[in-house]
């Protein structure tokens, strides 16, 4: 049985998200999705999942031609879509989100609260059997990576026959991310067919039967996973864009020498973590990873928001300061790029030009007075510099793909910028970022190193810390674990100190 | 390691303390009811007498049916400007409608009617061509408005009206003034309604996260539809009750129950489960505006000052749970 | 001796009146007593409510000034029960309270009305003011709208309710507009009380037009002033005596609370009308304030 | 290929096409008001004569001046349910101040600092205390309303007002009102600040995504306030030049200035740029209350019927935008 998509055109005003595009699924393969950011993956599923319209084109489910009217239309019919957003109503718990809209009843529609939170919970043994999750708390209390299997759970609840994924392992730490991919690969065999997709191509790889190239907004090829190599893939999502794949990081150990110390803490107390002493210097990338919950995500907001703060003792380059927060460590020339973009740094129905001046508006303006012209010009510098994909800097953010904004989210601190920072703090700078803009935002990252800033990585990718940073320090349970130098960096070694093992 | 379980020691305790935090700021604006009520019970001469408490009832009654209608509103994130005018529609259709010898019952299915109708045009506006509901009710409300008072020419409408509709507003039974049921009747429907009922939970999830509520499969526009519904269903009942307590049609009376409806829904958010808004809540934010309304009329307070001491109860009362939660109110 | 004084509006300049007066009794003649006010702000309901918890209370007698009390009926059986004498004043008279004291607005409509189109000649184009939500401007533009059927010459340009909550700035917006459209035709304007008539007044000032000949009702020192100016717009309005009702009900409370009276010996009628004399250019000194 | 080639011209028409629609929608509501205007112009006599065409200015400049500042509020997230009040606190202030012999231009500025302190009032409960604003501005509404009464005993303040003052509000420099003056001067002075200046950015970005905002560097707290205080200001100097208008202090003249205020801003948030508060769209917004209320006046229709004709116009007109845009407004 298959679902075939067939020359389907999405047209947004200015841009063409699908360009007559041909595709089938099937309900008995992992499908993976993958394209350059922009390249229309979220239109094609949103389309699939019934969320969105196409412009032109037909839908047919086991040869039959259909209308996915709504995504509840598309449900009712076995196709269930777990969105690149994330989509928990908050204020329900969890429980109650597992079973909307399937809520079990008494009969005049009264909810049985006891067998909901019952159902609730055999759902999530059932298919997450190693994950404990408090299904009577708030949604939005829980940790992100428990949302997404909150959102997967309630998506496979029911007669399901389609499940599509959108980046579901964009934020997920590493452990989450293997129980997913047991999930992912469960499927096939009990009927559910999975359209994956993912910027990460050896996830992909290893977990797909077939795969689906496109680029801007067409069909390039779908072929068994078997049959290619990562490489191939790369050649298959650039090319012809006249792009070239770029070499894999080489971030030329020890060519950057690391200057005067930028920022050191002692015995600090921030919230559920403890950090007995860090310090970072001029020109150094530093690595933070853990397991979710761990600390390091909460430690790096709290060197440039000062949130949580409890005690400690700092020093900034060479001055005591009492606490942090924002505005003063901005002052201070402190970069702080945070994760969940859309919820933390960029404002949807700004355009692009607006995102980008937000930190350092006086560079678009004229003796206090904002220009259009000159913000437009410097918006233009900002976007050429991180190769964002939109139609002009008029467009509006929330019609950028994921990856397009999260340029922007980095693009937004080098507008305008002062000379070089002294300390840049990312949390996940690469969130759904595709492959190519990933080594983009890595090469950035490492030349704004070598022109002396200090940087701060904290990231649950750990091929990305092990590629650009000098030294990892791995937190266990909210405290700061022995700092790993890059002699020492692998996988299985990261993996070994994120679970707390002293070696 | 002990440095390892030094943080979980105070976790716990951190725990123990916030949940008693988490208690208090649920319950601080009840709290401050509570307060209130004693402290008017301790030093005012006739305030807790039987018949003053149920003055206080009586008093509410249509504000808080017409609150708990806006609380399905909120719930959607749908905003309804026109009940004010919905109250003054029932409120002069009915009187019109038994003055003409429509029998009692049928009266009231009309101001059922009349509630449906407005309720049908709002929803139809705001869900089918995709109005804001602030400016769809603001802008249905100023055609309400003009029909109540076009209708009756602005006049009030006096006499005729028969007993049985008047004891509706102003008689008792067992003691208690029948407002006093009817407003149970309503808050009790409306609190089962919305804790218990898929209904309930399906507006309240339209109003959490439209988007995820319709990737359910929830259908989005029938529940904000509804709410919209509800909204004005109550308001046109409360108008109803308010002719039969003030014996008479007046195209004005409803236009106070948009503020002080606000006002209820708002002070219930602060309580139950802050930032939400629940039929609870909403009951006790009537009940605390009444409360302070009677209490300040009684200690014989100059209406001017009243209105100043009101606003600063409200304050010092939403004050202690703003302090510590966020809420957000649409 | 506890006094309740329940306001329909207290934002009227006429209920204002009638406490000045009442307090201005009280004072002259020596009382100490302790009177609440309880304004209802124009809503009928808030008027029961305020009257309930006034009962509740417990006072010795209540007040109640310009209210329509056929929508307090069931709160004002309340009172009676707990046996509280209540004088009302221009409320209109319902069984139960002690007498309404009050003028009488198709009379003073009556007056003035035929006046103003007298002196027009009976002859030209007016401008119709008229607000339909108060009882005695409303009895006043009717007996206004009957009078005109024995005016044929009299057209009128336009017929207006003004809207009550924002009467001054209402009242004002539209006789600028109505200047605009009708220009030199407006002869006269007849306003339901001063306050749109001096509204009126500014407005048509304000767009070059003199020669209109304004009237109003209630008889405010302000609009007395204006009607004495010689050269003034405002040429006539029926002065109230807010000030003697007010002492006329502060007069029998003293008598039948603390002085223990028969109310049926002590007031005359169920409503009793005080003498609402036609101010005019030729008589208002007569009513400028001494 | 043939294949190839076709969607490339398909698309080009389609985006012309595109941005057409986008285009009439961004100004449909403006072409309504256009539309309206020239229906006016041609059918009613003397609609587009210039005195009529400078009471139509005058009329809507306060509402102007108010809706100005809203904007500010609406633009930052936070809802001023007070400014009604505040426009009736120095609508009695002056005057009161003028009456006793304080010197004109001190009188004004004692409208500023009533209009600053309220403001302060309200953004403190808001950023300090962190009441909701809808909450804490409808108790600051209670108590100016309690204020304004009993500071005039529920008076309104005639005579005695210096000429000075009533020219402000009732006299002309070149044939044009001086109320006409101030409106443009605010409208001017607030469209530059929201649109060209750091300031108005920032006021923006904190109530399009406040923590967002913050971590970019931004003073949220400060934003926020600085919203708050212009809306009162704003109102403030509403009020001023309303008792001149009227040459009168009302202590209730203020109330219609909250839902009409809310109304020009709505309205406004139909166009320029759909879903966001800006002081070009807010001026339309009154305009067209404004050209509505003196069309309809001069056609010479019943009040109650323009107020229904008013409330399908508003749907009409801003029904179009709806069908195809998203319009979020709180
Ligand atoms: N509502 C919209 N209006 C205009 N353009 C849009 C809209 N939504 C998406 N687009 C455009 O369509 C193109 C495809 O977007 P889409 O989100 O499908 O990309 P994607 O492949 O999912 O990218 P990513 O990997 O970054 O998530 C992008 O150029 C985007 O800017
Ligand atoms: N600023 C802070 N204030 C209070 N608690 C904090 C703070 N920072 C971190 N914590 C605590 O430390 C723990 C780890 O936080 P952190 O944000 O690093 O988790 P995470 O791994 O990013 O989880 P998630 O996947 O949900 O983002 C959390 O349990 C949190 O309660
Ligand atoms: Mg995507
Ligand atoms: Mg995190």
């Amino acid at each position: 049985m298959t679902v075939r998509l067939a020359d389907i055109v999405m047209q947004y005003p200015g841009t063409r998200a699908l360009d007559h595009v041909d595709v089938d699924f099937l309900f008995s393969e992992v499908h993976g999705l993958i394209g350059e950011n922009g390249a229309g993956k979220t239109t094609l599923v949103s389309i699939l999942g019934g969320s969105k319209q196409p412009t032109s084109g037909t839908i047919a489910i086991a040869g039959v031609e259909t209308v996915l009217a709504s995504a509840g239309d598309a449900l009712a019919k076995g196709i269930a879509h777990v969105s690149q957003e994330g989509s928990l109503v908050p204020g329900l718990s969890a429980a109650q989100n597992v079973l909307l809209g399937d809520e079990p009843r008494l009969g005049l529609g009264i909810i049985d609260t006891r067998a909901l939170k019952r159902r609730a919970a055999e759902l999530l043994d059932r298919w997450f059997p190693q994950v404990a999750i408090d299904l009577d708390a708030a949604v939005d209390t829980l940790p992100m990576a428990d949302q997404k299997v909150i959102e997967i759970v309630r998506a496979l609840r029911g007669e399901i026959r389609l499940l599509i994924l959108d980046e579901p392992t964009a934020t997920l730490p590493a452990r989450e991310k293997e129980n997913l991919w047991r999930i992912i690969r469960s499927l096939p065999p009990r009927g559910v067919g999975v359209v994956l997709v993912s910027h990460f191509l050896s996830e992909v790889k290893a977990l797909s039967d077939r795969i689906t190239v496109l680029r801007d907004g067409r069909h390039v090829t779908t072929l068994p996973s078997a049959e290619v190599s990562e490489a191939q893939l790369v050649d298959f999502m650039l090319q012809r864009a006249g792009k070239t794949a770029v070499a894999i990081g080489e971030n030329g150990d020890g060519a950057r020498a690391a200057g005067e110390t930028v920022m050191e803490i002692a015995d600090w107390h921030v919230g559920g973590v403890r950090v007995d002493r860090f310090a970072i210097r001029a020109g150094e990338i530093v690595g933070l990873i853990g397991l979710t919950g761990a600390g390091h995500f909460g430690f790096a907001r709290s060197l440039y928001t000062g949130e949580g703060f409890l005690s400690g003792s700092t020093v900034f380059a060479g001055q005591p300061l009492a606490r942090p927060d924002a505005r003063s460590m901005k002052a201070r020339g402190v970069a702080f790029i945070p994760d969940h973009r859309m919820e933390n740094s960029l404002i949807g129905e700004w355009s692009v030009r607006e995102n980008l001046a937000m930190v350092h508006p006086h560079a678009g303006a004229h003796a206090g007075v904002l220009s259009m012209g000159l913000e437009e010009k410097a918006a233009r510098a900002a976007m050429a510099l991180f190769n964002v994909k939109a139609h002009s800097p008029e467009q509006r953010i929330q019609d950028l793909s994921g990856g397009n904004k999260q340029k922007v989210s980095i693009g937004k601190w080098l507008y305008g910028a002062p000379e070089r920072y002294r300390l840049m703090i990312f949390v996940e700078p690469t969130e759904g970022v595709d492959i190519g803009a990933k080594r983009e935002i890595h090469r950035h990252i490492q030349r704004l190193a070598a022109e002396g800033t200090a940087i701060i990585v904290a990231s649950s990718d750990l091929m990305e810390v092990a590629d650009i940073a000098d030294r990892v320090v791995p937190f266990v349970q909210g405290q700061a674990a022995r700092a790993l130098s890059r002699a020492e960096f692998s996988e299985s070694r990261f993996i070994a100190a994120m679970a707390g093992d002293p070696q | 390691m002990t440095a390892q379980a030094r943080p979980l020691v105070e976790a716990k305790e951190a725990s123990s303390r916030k949940s008693r935090d988490q208690w208090l700021l649920k319950y601080s604006t009840l709290l401050a009811l509570f307060l209130l009520f004693s402290g008017f019970a301790l030093t005012v001469d006739r305030f807790l007498t039987a018949s003053n408490l149920l003055n206080i009832v009586q008093q509410i009654s249509m504000l808080t049916i017409v609150g708990a209608g806006l609380t399905f509103g909120f719930a959607a994130r749908e905003m309804d400007l026109s009940v004010g005018y919905t109250v003054g529609l029932s409120g002069i259709l009915v009187p019109l409608m038994l003055i003409s010898g429509v029998p009692l019952p049928i009266a009231l299915l009309g101001a059922v009617a009349a509630g449906f109708a407005v309720g049908a045009i709002n929803s139809m506006l705001v869900t089918l061509i995709g109005i804001p509901s602030l400016i769809a009710t603001l802008a249905t409300g100023s055609i309400l408005y003009g029909i109540n008072f076009m209708s009756t020419g602005g006049r009030a409408i006096y006499g005729g009206l028969p007993d049985g509709f008047l004891f509706l507003g102003q008689g008792q039974i067992l003691g208690i003034p029948v407002l006093a049921y009817a407003m149970v009747l309503f808050v009790l429907v409306a609190w089962f309604l919305m804790e218990r009922t898929i209904f309930g939970r399906y507006i309240y999830a339209v109003g959490g996260n439209l988007k995820a509520a319709e990737l359910s499969g929830v259908n989005g526009r029938f529940y904000r539809s509804a709410a919209l519904v509800v909204c004005s269903l109550f308001a046109a009942m409360a108008g109803a009750l308010l002719a039969a307590r003030l014996g008479s049609g007046q195209p004005n009376a409803g236009e106070r129950y948009l503020l002080d409806g606000l006002a209820t829904v708002f002070i219930g958010m602060t309580m139950i489960r802050p930032g939400t808004a629940t039929v609870t809540g909403t009951f006790f934010g009537a009940l605390f505006i009444g409360v302070i309304n009677n209490g300040l009329n009684l200690v014989g307070m100059d209406t001017y000052v009243q209105s100043i001491v009101k606003g600063l109860i409200i304050l010092v009362a939403v004050a202690i749970v703003s302090r510590t939660t966020k809420l957000k109110l649409l | 001796t506890n006094i309740a004084w329940v306001h329909a509006n207290a934002a009227a300049q006429s209920e204002q009146r009638v406490k000045a007066g009442f307090d201005a009794w009280l004072k002259s003649s020596g009382k100490d007593w302790n009177v609440s006010v309880l304004d209802s702000g124009g809503s009928g309901e808030r008027t029961a409510s305020n009257l309930q918890d006034a009962a509740s209370r417990g006072v010795d007698a209540i007040i109640i000034t310009m209210a329509d009390l056929r929508a307090s009926r069931a709160a004002l059986d309340a009172a009676v029960a707990a046996k509280i004498p209540i004088v009302t004043v221009d409320s209109g008279y319902v069984p139960g309270v002690l007498a309404d004291i009050t003028t009488n607005n198709w009379a003073m409509s009556a007056d003035v009305s035929p006046y103003l189109l007298n002196e027009l000649g009976g002859k030209g184009n007016i401008i119709f003011l008229r607000m339909a939500e108060h009882h005695g401007t409303r009895k006043r533009g009717d007996v206004m709208a009957t009078i005109l059927k024995e005016y044929p010459d009299i057209k009128v340009l336009a017929e207006h309710n003004i809207k009550y909550t924002a009467f001054f700035e209402d009242t004002t917006s539209t006789m600028q507009d109505y200047a605009s459209r009708f220009g030199d035709q407006i002869n006269a304007v007849w306003a339901p009380w001063d306050e749109p008539a001096q509204a009126s007044i500014n407005a048509l000032k304000a767009a070059g037009l003199s020669n209109v000949k304004v009237i109003g009702i209630d008889g405010h020192p302000s609009a007395i002033a204006e009607v004495c100016k010689p050269d003034g717009m405002m040429i006539a309005t029926v002065s109230q005596p807010f000030e003697k009702m007010g002492a006329q009900a502060g007069e029998w409370i003293e008598d039948i609370v603390v002085k223990k009276e028969d109310p049926a010996k002590v007031i005359p009628s169920k409503t009793v009308y005080l003498d609402a004399p036609l101010v005019t250019k030729q008589n208002c000194k007569d009513f400028l304030p001494k």
